[in-house]
């Protein structure tokens, strides 16, 4: 419909081309009955044409925010609208619906036809597998249909929208037990759980700014909890890694090809357990012993990497638990942050009292302390995590830290000091002519 | 009459029932697994059952036509079931390595009219994985780039990191159109980022009505923004600009600052970061290049930059080694040479935590 | 008059005056040295020549009688040549190895009537060398503690240290009274520190008259200082004590805002910095005891725990360790440990760059 | 004369007690005839009683400040009064004097018997050597004898007073050349003159707070400067370490002692040049082949390790000049800094036009844009590096930062921008409806 010469030019070379497939969508969108279709069928057509439009005048064009979202509810649509609804009037509105994906990301077609079915007729044809934070984004629909919308995914789909605003936000898994051996705690389960129970934190706005979970299996951090989650969950193990010694001489024998063969690409030559292996490890706490494979599990901090290198004669330790981190996000306002170590181990078992009743002291924290579009990664830096711990009713360990506090600058409490500190300037003075 | 029937806080549909039967019978019980070839994987479990994956990469954008067509790749080969990781790659589960070998035909043979592959098979190992992005044009009112052509354009060039495992460890490669990162792409071994690099222009006319000055105000974390008034007398601000480090903040709580400008906005690329504890910390993305054009559609330049560094690490690294652990070890001044990046004064940090990051030692390459 | 005959700016004295005829002679010519034993060196120059050094501990607080007595030896065995080392310690250079044996004999000999050495020799090598510190008591309006005491008290419990040369490498014991530090022991393997725990009392009777009000308000890192009136309506100023960090530079800009006090002062113990480039970057002192008790004069606690941090190093560093490297490999959790020092929520930062030293990865022991 | 039961105490043990030295003073002091001593005789006990009565109280009995000097100088006296003056009435006044030491603290013995007879005469006979700074720290005078010390030190010792307050501070190096292989500049030569040359700026106050220059020889930094000096001057080489084979072999088969004998003291076991030289270098840039100790030089980071264990066979190179960093500082206020480095290599050679110009070009700078009571590394974290550098006219370069900035917050500028800043909202809004 339009000219897009830099779209087309999308179109080449190997990797999937989202304008190809956009293009297929126009062209059939053209051809489906008027009832298949609830909005205007040229959505993707505007689309192609106005993103031509941004490329040529090197700015978005859409306009700012726009408040819509669904009755009871204060997250789950973001409102969207062109700022060339003249030339584009089929995106004039072009809102986003996040639908709070299953845990980990599995579907059964089924599934997935209602939602092409749901998407064709109520929106634009058009959707993301999946955002960022972990839902199934559908991409541009009119205000008219945030109802209806809502009405089929929770009648019809059996399922709720997801998370924006200043909400507890869709919180996401990794694969965890579901295909991975090294998982360490029941992702899926916890995920799954921690959404349903905290709902109405997901639904309805009550928090300073937005919040996220993620729940990471083991510290490979597939999920990248540590990176992009108010509260990241990582499984761990406090007992001893487990050997099998027959396996680690199959690999030393070249038997098993090392990390699974995922460097298969490239001769890397002979797999040397040494250099592979002992001097990698970051605690240097593995040796050799009498062809034996050793480990001081004392000071393994668990890295994996050893695991990962050879994962038939090394698995993690078998009393399991999570490490829970709290505080990232990205750059705005003082900077990205990781999420820092608040709990170093604690046990991860449905019903996940203990870990619910950690979760709503932070939060009843935050939700007094917090400022206004604060993150809980920032509140802590404003308050010192002294102070966070403090109020949470954790004890101070050295596992918090990477190293004591350089500067002596220690903010005593007048509690600490016998006598207090209250002074009479004249009794000082009897000591101390001016 | 909306609240009828209303149904609420229903959540997401339960994982249990998108699970595969393999994948239910050996739930928590998976003993190993192995990488066949680039994108195959084969998870053996205690039980003795095996489940194959395939990886295929996708757009993330996509269309109901590209789900339909998923589906029935899916219908025809696994029994209905698919699943998506946490980076948007696409991954068919069979149950025996005969399937594999039908599936992945299927696969291959599958492109767009124009070409491309619809089911790239990789992904895995030691190699580039699908880039994971942000909105861009496609639908958001921030961004200094967009998202979705940038990604193509740089992952075409990647193709055969992501179909070969040939590097010396994962490469992340990830991109974020504003600093609000949507993704938090701070922690990647490449991250490509919007960004812009003019002050917000004052729409003066209608910012005292469309926002809450004083919240516009205490949006800008460096102080940038005062009050002010304009000839006519409206309730205005000014905007400091050799302050402002156009981080776009104002914008988001203030649409009458609009920061976009075609001259002004492009790409800064970080490198070095990462997630994983694996063998060192997870660390933050180091920016290496503080800023190249935006190039529709596809930014020669960002791609030449990001194949720079890809390639320098490539040649140089050890087995195990990331990408930031490589720049560390070989000290950031080697990495500068190796990639034949140039070091400008806007690599030096000067915020917040800045003075971490000088060097305080004698310790250093020529 | 002061003007008549006046001498100015002539600066120090030229050092090549000061120079024995050995060093003259071997000045830059210098090939190697060796230790032969806890506090002699040799040096061995290009030209064959040799000087030997013993090296002698000494209190940095000394008297002119004292310094008579260095001349005397210096005299008697030096040609009248003596140094000193920019840790105060005392340098008798000889050019052969019989006049070394004539000039620790008598060195040894040397006593005060209480018994202690006068010119203890060691401090080279692998072994803790003498304690720089400060005024303290002697000499200083702000000091927390006294510095000659408790460099004595600890320099008795580690003088086998200071004779021996038995520590995985080089321990550098400071001290400093305030947290002025003067002899900035900010990057010392062990640092005493004396510090104020209560914020100043305000003397509002004179603090108008002897101060500029506003300068104390600003000389305050944290803002705790504000503006106040007294009931009869003195200008005068009031303290947060909640916000203050006892840092004293209000009482350095101020006399009428002292800090002192007997239960408020003490010590903060700091580990692991270091200054040389050597292996690893120079590096800060980390607080591992957040405050002890002003035990006058013997300071038994922070000698207890100055102890154990030492031999808990002795026992378990590698050779040419240091002693923050070595906390650093092991990990600070097991320095806890293995020292048995108590880990306390004073010892988490929380200051500006606080961040930087929180963990952000899954990687502690337990 | 007093009763100081916790001073006596002091006396025992084998470190030098000063408590002992103080009263063998005392003892002499009062023996001397009256014509010896032109202050308080009792200067000793009352400075032993005082100290007394401060571990009796826990607090110090000396006064703030008190501002006395000598005419024209801004510094080198420091003003001392006790507040229990009528108690101890002969340290009333006790001021100091700092007395620039020469270049390393090599004395002959004239010197130090003048300088003793000096300080029996004019002043309490107690003194430090050295100061933290370097200073020869005479402790204890009146204000009357400030002129006639500062008479006699200038005429009868024919040297300067040191620094105090807003000045440049007494500089202070390294033994260097005097007796070490290592100097790689000669660090008397230019303390000396640089001591010299900028006697104006020691002497008369012009600078925002204080100013510390310290010259260490190499990297081993025996006088502190990283630590504690505002311009650090550090030496280095930029050729190649020289290698002497035979001398490799000497050590490797223990005929030389590692580390020069410096662990002597405990049995370590057989020297190990794995172990112990290449495994340990930072930067692994060293090997053994065909017997031979291989270095590449271009990944050496100077860290004179291999060099400390192996002086016989390894010295630095001959291509030598000086590393500058700049702004170390203790605490107050923002914490303690190192110094940062600003000039990676620089030659260092009499008369030393290119040090001078760049010191003065970062004094012009400080002297502009200091702040009251603000140090150079303050104000450099407060301007930033990248401003500091550019001001002061270097280019910046990889050295001189661990790791280029992670966070995305540039401040470009104007002129970095084509089509610069201004931009008019009616032009945008044409393109872009509200
Ligand atoms: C859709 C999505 C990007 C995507 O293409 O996938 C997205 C899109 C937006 N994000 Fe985001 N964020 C999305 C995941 C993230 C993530 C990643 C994550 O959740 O793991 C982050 C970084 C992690 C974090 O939370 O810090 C993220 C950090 C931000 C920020 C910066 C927040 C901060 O504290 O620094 C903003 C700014 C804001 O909140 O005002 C923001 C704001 C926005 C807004 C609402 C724009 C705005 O300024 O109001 C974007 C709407 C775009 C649109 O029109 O659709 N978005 N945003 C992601 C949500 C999809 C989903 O639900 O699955
Ligand atoms: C499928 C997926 C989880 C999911 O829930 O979707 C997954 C699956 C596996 N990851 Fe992962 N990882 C997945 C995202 C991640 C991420 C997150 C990310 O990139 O955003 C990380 C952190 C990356 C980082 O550090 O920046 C991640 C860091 C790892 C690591 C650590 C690698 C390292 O060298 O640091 C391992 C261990 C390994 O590779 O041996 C690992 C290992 C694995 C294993 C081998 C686990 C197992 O035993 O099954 C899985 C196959 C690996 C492969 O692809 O070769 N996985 N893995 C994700 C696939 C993403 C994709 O489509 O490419
Ligand atoms: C005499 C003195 C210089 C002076 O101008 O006065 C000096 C002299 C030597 N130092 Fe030093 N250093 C002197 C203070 C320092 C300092 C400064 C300090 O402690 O305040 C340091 C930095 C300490 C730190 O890192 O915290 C210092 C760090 C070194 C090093 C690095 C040691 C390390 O393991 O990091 C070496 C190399 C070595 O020991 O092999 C060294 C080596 C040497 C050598 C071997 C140099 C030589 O070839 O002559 C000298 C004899 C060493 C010995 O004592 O065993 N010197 N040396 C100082 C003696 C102080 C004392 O009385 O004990
Ligand atoms: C005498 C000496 C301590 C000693 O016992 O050796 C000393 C003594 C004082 N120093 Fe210092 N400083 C002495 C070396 C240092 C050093 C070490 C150095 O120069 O290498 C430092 C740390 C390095 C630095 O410069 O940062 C040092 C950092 C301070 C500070 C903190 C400055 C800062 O920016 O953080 C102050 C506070 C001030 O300037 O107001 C200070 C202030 C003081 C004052 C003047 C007290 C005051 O608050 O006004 C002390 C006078 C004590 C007295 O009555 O004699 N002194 N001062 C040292 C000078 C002797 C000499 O000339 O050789
Ligand atoms: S985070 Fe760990 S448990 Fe989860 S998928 Fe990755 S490797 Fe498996
Ligand atoms: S998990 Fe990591 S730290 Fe633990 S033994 Fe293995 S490699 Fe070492
Ligand atoms: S990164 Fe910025 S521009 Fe991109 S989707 Fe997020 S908020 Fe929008
Ligand atoms: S873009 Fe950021 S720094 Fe610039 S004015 Fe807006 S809020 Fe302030
Ligand atoms: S450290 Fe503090 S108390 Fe001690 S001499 Fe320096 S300024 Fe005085
Ligand atoms: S001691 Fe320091 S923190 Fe406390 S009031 Fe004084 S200047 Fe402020
Ligand atoms: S700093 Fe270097 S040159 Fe100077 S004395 Fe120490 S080892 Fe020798
Ligand atoms: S000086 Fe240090 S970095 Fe250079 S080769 Fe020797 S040990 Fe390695």
């Amino acid at each position: 419909k339009y000219d897009i010469p830099d779209l087309e030019e999308l179109e080449n070379g190997p990797w999937p081309s989202f304008v190809a497939d956009a293009k297929q969508a126009a062209l059939h969108r053209s051809k489906l009955p008027a009832d298949r279709m609830l909005i205007d069928p040229n959505g993707v057509e505007d689309m192609l044409g106005q993103l031509q439009v941004s490329f040529d005048e090197g700015e978005t064009h859409w306009k700012h925010g726009g408040i819509v979202g669904v009755f009871g509810y204060g997250g789950g649509v973001i409102g969207r609208y062109s700022d060339l609804p003249e030339r584009f009037p089929s995106i004039a509105h072009f809102h986003t619906v996040r639908l709070n994906q299953p845990a980990s990301k599995f579907y059964n077609t089924d599934f997935l036809k209602s939602l092409c079915d749901l998407w064709d007729y109520r929106g634009s044809g058009m959707l993301n597998l999946h955002g960022s934070t972990g839902d199934i984004i559908l991409l541009g629909t009119t205000t008219e249909q945030l109802e209806p919308i809502f009405f089929e995914v929770t009648h019809v789909m059996d399922q709720d929208i997801g998370g924006s605003g200043s909400n507890l936000r869709t919180p996401s898994c990794c694969i965890g037990k579901a295909r991975c051996e090294w998982a360490l705690y029941d992702t899926q389960e916890m995920c799954y759980e921690m959404t349903n129970y905290y709902q109405d934190e997901l639904h309805r706005p009550a928090f300073p700014y937005k919040f996220k979970f993620k729940f990471d299996g083991c510290p490979n951090g597939c999920v990248a909890s540590i990176a992009r989650s108010d509260m990241s969950f990582i499984g761990t193990w406090r007992d001893d890694i487990r050997i099998d010694q027959a396996a680690v001489q199959a690999y030393i024998n070249g038997e098993y090809a090392p990390n699974a063969g995922a460097h298969a690409g490239k001769d890397w030559g002979k797999f040397d357990i040494k250099k592979e292996v002992l001097d990698l490890c970051p605690t240097k706490c593995m040796w050799m012993e009498g062809g034996e494979l050793k480990i001081d599990n004392a000071e393994c901090t668990r890295c994996m990497h050893c695991i990962a290198v050879m994962p038939r004669a090394l698995r993690p330790g078998t009393d399991t638990g999570v490490t829970i981190l709290c505080g990232a996000k990205a750059p705005i306002l003082d900077g990205a942050q990781m999420s820092t170590l608040i709990v170093p181990f604690m046990k991860a078992e449905p019903p996940y009292d203990n870990i619910k009743e950690f979760i709503e002291k932070v939060w009843e924290l935050w939700m007094e302390e917090g400022r206004n579009r604060e993150r809980l990664g920032e509140m802590i830096q404003r308050i010192t995590l002294p102070k966070f711990i403090e109020t949470i009713g954790l004890p101070a360990t050295p596992q918090m830290v990477k190293a004591p506090r350089s500067n002596p600058y220690i903010f005593w409490k007048e509690e600490d000091v016998p006598g207090g500190w209250d002074r009479d300037i004249n009794e000082y003075r009897a000591r101390h002519k001016r | 009459k909306v609240q009828e029937n209303r149904l609420t806080d229903l959540g997401p549909r339960h994982y249990w029932e998108y699970f595969p039967p393999v994948i239910k019978e050996n739930y928590g019980k998976w003993a190993y697994h192995e990488v066949l070839e680039p994108g195959v994987l084969v998870h053996v479990s205690e039980t003795g059952d095996k489940v194959f994956t395939v990886r295929c990469g996708a757009a993330r954008f996509m269309t109901v036509q590209h789900v339909r067509e998923i589906c029935a790749v899916a219908d025809k080969h696994c029994d209905g079931y698919v699943r998506f990781t946490t980076r948007n790659n696409i991954e068919f589960l069979v149950d025996s390595l005969e399937k594999v070998e039908a599936l992945k035909a299927d696969l291959n043979s599958r492109k767009f009219v124009s070409g491309s592959f619809k089911f790239p098979i990789g992904g895995t190992g030691a190699g580039v994985t699908n880039i994971v992005h942000t909105q861009g044009y496609i639908h958001c009112h921030t961004p200094a780039t967009d998202a979705s052509s940038m990604v193509k354009s740089v992952a075409d060039e990647l193709f055969d990191y992501f179909t070969g495992m040939t590097l010396p460890a994962k490469v992340r490669v990830s991109m974020a159109c504003c600093l609000n990162m949507c993704g938090a792409v701070h922690c990647s071994d490449i991250a490509l980022l919007g960004y812009h690099r003019k002050p917000p222009i004052i729409d003066h006319e209608v910012i005292s009505k469309v926002c809450e000055i004083p919240l516009a105000i205490t949006a800008c974390p460096v102080g940038a923004i005062s009050p002010d008034k304009t000839a006519d007398g409206k309730k205005t601000v000014k905007v400091k600009g050799e302050r402002c480090m156009f981080c776009g903040n104002c914008y988001t709580m203030c649409q009458a600052l609009p920061l976009s400008d075609k001259e002004g906005d492009g790409v800064t690329i970080l490198a070095g970061g990462k997630i994983s504890n694996r063998i060192s910390e997870p660390k933050f993305s180091k920016v290496v290049v503080p800023w190249l054009p935006n190039e529709f559609p596809r930014f020669p330049q960002v791609v030449e930059n990001v194949k720079k560094i890809i390639e320098a690490y490539a040649g140089n690294a050890n087995k195990y080694e990331r990408l930031g652990d490589w720049a560390e070890r070989i000290g950031w001044e080697k990495f500068f040479e190796k990639t034949g990046l140039e070091f400008t004064e806007h690599l030096i940090d000067d915020y917040r935590l800045a003075y971490d990051t000088w060097r305080t030692s004698t310790q250093f390459k020529y």
